[in-house]
């Protein structure tokens, strides 16, 4: 069975997102969709799955052609997709989420025991460890993947295409999900992949095609490509990344936790000195995020959280603004983007105040912060006034970075959620030297959480491994690499933490 | 299932006016002015006789006015005072009520199943204000002019009240021009309706309100216009007898009259014709019929109605 | 922690605790409050309530809102009055009439909101009021005399029970039936939390939304012509008047959420007792007329003071310690 | 493409040409649409709408709702008519005291949903039945007999304006102000957009939608004071009954949406000037009550239709190529 696509093109208002585009994908194929953030990724897999009519082209599934899908030709033809901004439903329980569309019932009433079977099935097959009944909205982002995942595999699909599948993934989710798109290869599907993580093209793609502003860029095979070649071919020559800050032990440590407790966290006692980048890394609900939120006070918290010094008495994200703390949340749907206001509006909100005169906002200084926020980042387009949910996933994150790092507002510990997710090798190092730079020039401590190792060797000076809501291992320096991270929450059995 | 007889039920709840304790009064257009002035001369009269007063919320609901009833009755409450939004619809409340040996008096209209009725027609009092208006057009502006009309068609009363009304002056003045027809219960909608009619006929004469809210706010209208207080070529009239009205109508303007209900006495009834029924008077002797008085500046009954208020 | 099943719905129906502690404070101060004629007449006043509040209920879990029931009830019942007084109709044909006439309403609401996505509060108010005129203008006058067919409707008794009673218990289990066990209630609850979830996995985001807003017509329709028939006469200037309020307001203090998504139809049929019997309590306790008003809204804001505890009360009586919900943002 | 500004600006608000239209046809067939008496009327009439549409826009632009404001709006009459009439009070006084009203009402409603999260629909809903009751309890009968003073504040003219109209301009200008130009007015959009992502950015998700039910109770109560002043008289059964539809219709025919986030005061303006002018042509042509029953209904729903219409001319008129909406789910 082969998906051939064919002159796709579509264009939002006058944002031409796709030029043309022609891709084919055989079956037992793995391959690589890659390009920078923008580039037309997510808009092609959209249009595969029937969200929307595509301009002109086709799509030929199976030898039969279609003009434009809708979901449930889709779905019937044999697509299967795991969308890159889930479409999952919050608060319908795991497995109604696997099967909604498509639900198994006898004389109309819902096999509830044979579906809960079969998505336990399916998770176990992942090596997901989420129960079946918990509602998805309660869910850690990575398990909430796991089930997007299920669900697109429940369908039996000929077609599976992944968009950024690993974005909220650790390493154990990755392995098992590479496993199954292994295996669902060798079962003879087209797979279509979709990552910005080139050791993940490395290990599983025989094929590429790059798109660059809406266009195929390179299509090639991948047999005898090296990591460079595949660089060359999506990304534009950076530069290099600044240097460490120093850091000096005779600082007083610029962000300090004290006996910190929170929803399921905790104990945590941590010193991070001025320029210093500290990394959380952990599996998927060892509780990263919530310790990252903690400190910034989105949670009732015990122990105290100091900042240069003082400790933090305000409660809430307006006291730990106010001392100085900053938060660029990892679930970017829900807590960071304000989908219908203007990218100007999302990325200057907290800034609007210190930017105005008399109370007024000061829209040409407004302007040009923004203006330079998108030069540094390379947000794409750099429109002011296009709304948030305009741009891809990737530049959205840019957005969400901005808020924080625009120069404006007196910050000085960031805490950051993820903070690549979605976001292309480019801009990702353009995100380093930012996160570099506010360490080193303005003494900012930074604590970020990650589930990729390989961010959390380049971007930071120390790495605390989190388990069950503690830290359980602190590795730096030297020691520093990616497989001692692996190694560090790689056990046999889960350590014994008395909770 | 309900008998259908009028006779009375054997198994009285009240053999006598000793026994009534209490009086269900029931009355279903609770913003309406007229609703605050009925229930405070009744409440002023139950405590004179020693009774409660209980009152319903039916908030213009036919369907709740039902179910308040249907409660009233279970409760046994021994004389209920009704005044149906649609009178056939609480047929069979009333009979409910007299098989299980309660007094049922209807308000404002009668019923085939009641044992008295407070009366006083809806369409007798439109009449009154459409023709005196109809006899001042004919003496003021030779039976040549504008009227408008703010009425109500929503409701049964304010239809009664309407035809009453518009019958009486077109019949008695057919060369006056009718130049709107407006619904309108209330002062604020009034107003606006008035105002837009004015736009298009500035030289409007008339205006006759089913309600003197709404009447007041064809008043305010025509003033605002400009129109002088006391001109002597303008006629408003409206129904109810609220202060307001009657202070302007004793003040000498250009509103002239109210067909005014008789609040105190009304309220009296309320009380009185249930208790009248438990002593055994029949539904002729029981029943109050409390007439509309048509009041105009210099009328006693206009000091007096307004001497109830303080 | 081995809080007892029974502690544990009651913290999630805490409109169960608040209706007993009602009909005990009003059996205690009127003495008239249990006693099976009392019971079966909140039951019969409410039955109509019930059969609009359950399709209503459904649309707001699927995310959509239909205000035009008070005026698609009063069209129901004026259509029925009609057939029933003019033409002697049968009982059967008079609910037929009926019901053709809420689909009718149904169906533009319908087309509107999911077909061209125009709003549905601005859709319903504009179909609300139309269809006052409308039903206004085609009986300007009361009407009267029904055949004994149509009288039978809300009339008669089954098994005890008067028929809008039964009528009402049947839409409940129905509705109650497609929502708990069928693949199209997963669909109404998906569409109301994520259309574009839903439309993404295939379900009929714009087929089952305006299913329900026939069946919502169609119910309002047959509510109109039960009361009538019960009634035995139809005001159409008044029929219905402020009966949408009503609906969504027993909608929503039974726990179904304005947002789309959530709620059950236990908890509906729990907010359409709660309003009966306090409507009953207040008129058997005698309270004037502006205290009732004032103590009705002061109930309200109880009972959404309830749902703000319902959650607190179900974390606190958990059978196992699940994870819990991250701290909502306050308020 | 070359549109020019103007046709933009006709596709982003598609009440103006609605209006125009209008205009044009009742001026077309009653000859006195257009003239000064007419327009400063209309305007007079709609001007306590603007006051209460303008604070109720930016209440559902953060994400809430008041329904209370028509019983606010009575009790605002009440207090400053018992002043007024029983005490002889200046308008000042009255002015003072129907705000302390409102402000009261407001802080309730604020508590409630702000302070504990709970439903804004119930909750307003609650205060609007309550608030009715006590207004109607403390002034039973009709108020009249006001102070000079008092009947001034209805009555006057500015530079040729009513009081009213003058008062209502000041209130669109100053909140037009802070919605556009202030930090706080992309505070309001961002908390209706997402409170957790606002709660996250700092913005004081608890106090702002607090201060605009404050502000809402506040408009809410001196419009009703406004209206006794114009009209010399106070029935607390009937002052703003209703109202609260009036004034949700003018702000969500205007283009805010009740999900929140979305709108513009510009488009509340149109919206009450789209109503009142409707009303107004409607009682000039003289439509019988019941078909300008229909006709408002049929003219809510083609307000919806040019919501739907609006983006669609916008993309088609769009300046240059930029991003406008995706609209990937159907309808
Ligand atoms: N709904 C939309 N409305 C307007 N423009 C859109 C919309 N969706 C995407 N675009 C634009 O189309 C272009 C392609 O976006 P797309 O999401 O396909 O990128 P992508 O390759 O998936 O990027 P990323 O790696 O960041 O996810 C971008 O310029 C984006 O701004
Ligand atoms: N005990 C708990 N208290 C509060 N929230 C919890 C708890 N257990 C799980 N959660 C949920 O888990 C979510 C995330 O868990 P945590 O995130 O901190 O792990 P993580 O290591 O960051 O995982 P991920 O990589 O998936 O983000 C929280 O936002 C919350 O919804
Ligand atoms: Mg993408
Ligand atoms: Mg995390």
């Amino acid at each position: 069975m082969t998906l051939r696509v064919t002159g796709l093109a579509k264009s939002f208002g006058g944002v031409h997102a796709l030029r043309g585009v022609d891709l084919t994908i055989e079956s037992g194929e793995v391959h690589a969709l890659l390009g920078h953030n923008g580039a037309g990724k997510s808009t092609l897999i959209k249009a595969l799955g029937g969200a929307f009519s595509p301009d002109s082209g086709t799509i030929e599934v199976a030898g039969h052609r279609y003009d434009a899908l809708s979901p449930r030709k889709s779905i019937d033809a044999g697509i299967a997709i795991i969308f890159q901004h889930l479409s999952l439903v919050d608060s319908l329980s795991v497995v109604d989420n696997i099967f909604l569309g498509q639900e198994e019932h006898r004389g109309g009433i819902v096999n509830r025991g044979s579906q809960r079977e079969q998505a336990r099935g399916l998770l176990d097959r992942l090596g997901a460890n989420v129960a079946v009944d918990a509602r998805v909205g309660t869910l850690p982002m990575g398990q909430r993947q796991l089930v997007e995942i299920a669900k697109a595999l429940s369908r039996d699909p000929a077609v599976l295409i992944l968009d950024e599948p690993t974005a909220a993934l650790s390493v154990h989710e990755i392995q098992a999900l590479e496993r199954t798109v292994l295996a669902l290869k060798r079962d003879g599907l087209a797979i279509c992949y979709v990552t910005h993580l080139l050791g993940e093209v490395e290990r599983l793609a025989d094929r590429m095609t790059v798109l660059r502003d809406g266009q195929v860029h390179v299509a090639t095979s991948l047999a005898g490509k090296s990591r460079r070649d595949i660089i060359e071919a999506i990304a534009e020559p950076s530069s290099e990344l600044p240097g460490r800050a120093p850091i000096l032990e005779a600082d007083p440590p610029q962000l300090q936790l004290r006996g910190l407790t929170g929803p399921g966290i905790g104990p945590i006692d941590l010193d991070v000195r001025p320029g210093e980048i500290v990394g959380l890394y952990g599996l998927i609900g060892s509780g990263r995020t919530r310790t990252i939120e903690t400190v910034f006070g989105r949670y009732r918290r015990h122990g105290t959280v100091s900042v240069g010094g003082r400790p933090v008495t305000r409660r809430g994200p307006r006291g730990g603004l106010a001392a100085g703390l900053a938060l660029v949340p990892g679930d970017r749907g829900r807590q960071g983007l304000f989908a219908s206001l203007s990218a100007l509006d999302n990325a200057l909100l907290p800034a609007q105040r210190a930017l105005s005169r008399f109370g007024v906002r000061n829209r040409r200084r407004e302007r040009e912060t923004f203006a330079s926020l998108t030069d540094s980042l390379k947000v794409r387009p750099a429109s002011a006034v296009a709304p948030a949910r305009a741009f891809s996933g990737g530049n959205q994150q840019k957005l969400l970075l901005g808020r924080w790092i625009n120069g404006v507002l007196p910050t000085t510990v960031l805490l950051l959620d993820e903070p690549t997710q979605g976001v292309d090798v480019n801009a990702r190092h353009e995100i380093y030297r930012v996160v570099r730079t506010i360490a080193s020039e303005r003494r900012a401590a930074v604590l970020f959480a990650s589930t990729d190792p390989e961010e959390v060797v380049t971007l930071a000076d120390r790495c605390l491994v989190m388990d069950q809501g503690r830290v359980v291992a602190t590795i730096a320096g030297p020691d520093l690499t990616e497989d001692a991270l692996l190694a560090a929450v790689h056990r046999p059995t889960p350590m014994e933490v008395p909770s | 299932s309900a008998p259908s007889s009028s006779s009375d039920a054997k198994d009285k709840v009240a053999k006598s006016s000793k026994d009534v304790d209490k009086i269900g009064f029931d009355y279903p257009f609770t913003f309406l002015p007229v609703y605050a002035g009925v229930t405070k001369f009744a409440k002023a009269r139950a405590k004179e006789v020693g009774v409660d007063l209980t009152q319903t919320s039916d908030n213009g609901r036919p369907d709740v006015q039902a179910s308040n009833l249907d409660t009233l009755i279970a409760q046994k409450v021994p004389a209920i005072v009704s005044f149906p939004m649609v009178f056939e619809a609480l047929e069979t409340q009333a009979a409910a009520a007299r098989s299980a040996g309660l007094i049922w008096v209807t308000y404002g209209g009668t019923l085939k199943n009641q044992s008295a009725s407070i009366t006083f027609s809806f369409e007798e009092g439109g009449r009154l204000l459409g023709e005196d208006a109809a006899t001042w057009a004919k003496e003021n502006l030779g039976g040549k002019g504008k009227i408008a009309f703010l009425v109500d068609d929503t409701i049964q009363l304010g239809r009664e009240r309407t035809k009453g009304m518009m019958d009486a002056f077109t019949k008695a003045a057919p060369d006056m021009e009718v130049v709107g027809r407006e619904q309108a219960i209330d002062p604020d909608t009034g107003l606006s309706k008035i105002k837009a009619i004015l736009a298009k006929h500035p030289d409007l004469n008339m205006v006759l309100g089913i309600t003197d809210g709404a009447a007041f706010g064809g008043y305010k209208a025509l003033v605002e216009a400009g129109r002088a207080e006391s001109d002597a070529k303008t006629y408003v009239g409206g129904q109810d007898g609220d202060l307001g009205s009657l202070e302007l109508i004793k003040k000498g303007t250009f509103y002239r009259a109210s067909a005014a209900l008789q609040l105190r006495d009304i309220g009296n009834a309320v009380i009185d014709v249930p208790l009248a029924v438990a002593d055994g008077k029949s539904d002729a002797d029981a029943s109050a019929d409390v007439p509309i008085a048509l009041v105009k500046q210099g009328d006693s009954l206009l000091d007096e109605i307004i001497s109830q208020y303080a | 922690m081995s809080t007892p099943q029974s502690v544990r719905q009651l913290a999630r129906y805490p409109l169960i605790p608040v209706i007993i502690v009602m009909a005990i404070a009003f059996e205690a101060s009127t003495g008239s409050f249990v006693g099976q004629q009392n019971l079966l007449g909140i039951a019969t006043d409410s039955a109509t309530l019930a059969i609009v509040a359950v399709p209503t209920a459904m649309l707001v879990i699927s995310g959509y809102l239909d205000l035009s029931v008070g005026s698609t009830y009063a069209l129901g019942a004026v259509a029925a009055g009609w057939l029933a007084s003019e033409h002697n109709g049968s009982m059967l044909g008079c609910v037929l009439l009926a019901l053709l006439a809420g689909v009718a309403v149904g169906a533009v609401n319908g087309l509107l909101c999911c077909g061209l996505g125009l709003s549905p509060f601005i859709v319903t108010l504009g179909t609300l009021t139309a269809v006052r005129g409308i039903a206004q203008q085609l009986a300007p006058l009361p009407q009267t005399g029904f055949s004994e067919s149509f009288a039978w409707l809300g009339g008669s008794k089954v098994a005890g029970l008067p028929s809008p009673v039964i009528i009402a218990i049947l839409v409940v289990l129905v509705a109650g039936f497609v929502l708990v066990a069928t693949p199209l209630g997963r669909h109404i609850y998906a569409i109301g939390v994520s259309r574009e979830a839903a439309y993404l996995s295939g379900v009929r985001v714009r087929m089952v939304p305006f299913g329900l807003f026939l069946l919502t017509g169609a119910l309002a329709a047959l509510a109109g012509a039960i009361k009538a028939s019960v009634l035995g006469a139809v005001q159409s200037g008044t029929a219905g008047l402020g009966f949408e309020l009503a609906v969504l307001t027993a909608v929503l203090v039974g726990g179904v959420a304005l947002a789309g998504g959530s709620g059950s139809l236990v908890g509906v049929v729990l907010g359409v007792a709660f309003l009966g019997i306090l409507q009953n309590g207040l008129t058997l306790l005698g309270v004037p007329t502006f205290w009732q008003q004032v103590a009705q809204g002061v109930a309200l804001i109880v009972a959404a003071g309830l749902a703000y505890l319902s959650p607190r009360l179900e974390a606190m009586t958990a059978p196992r310690p699940e994870a819990p919900k991250p701290v909502p943002v306050p308020a």
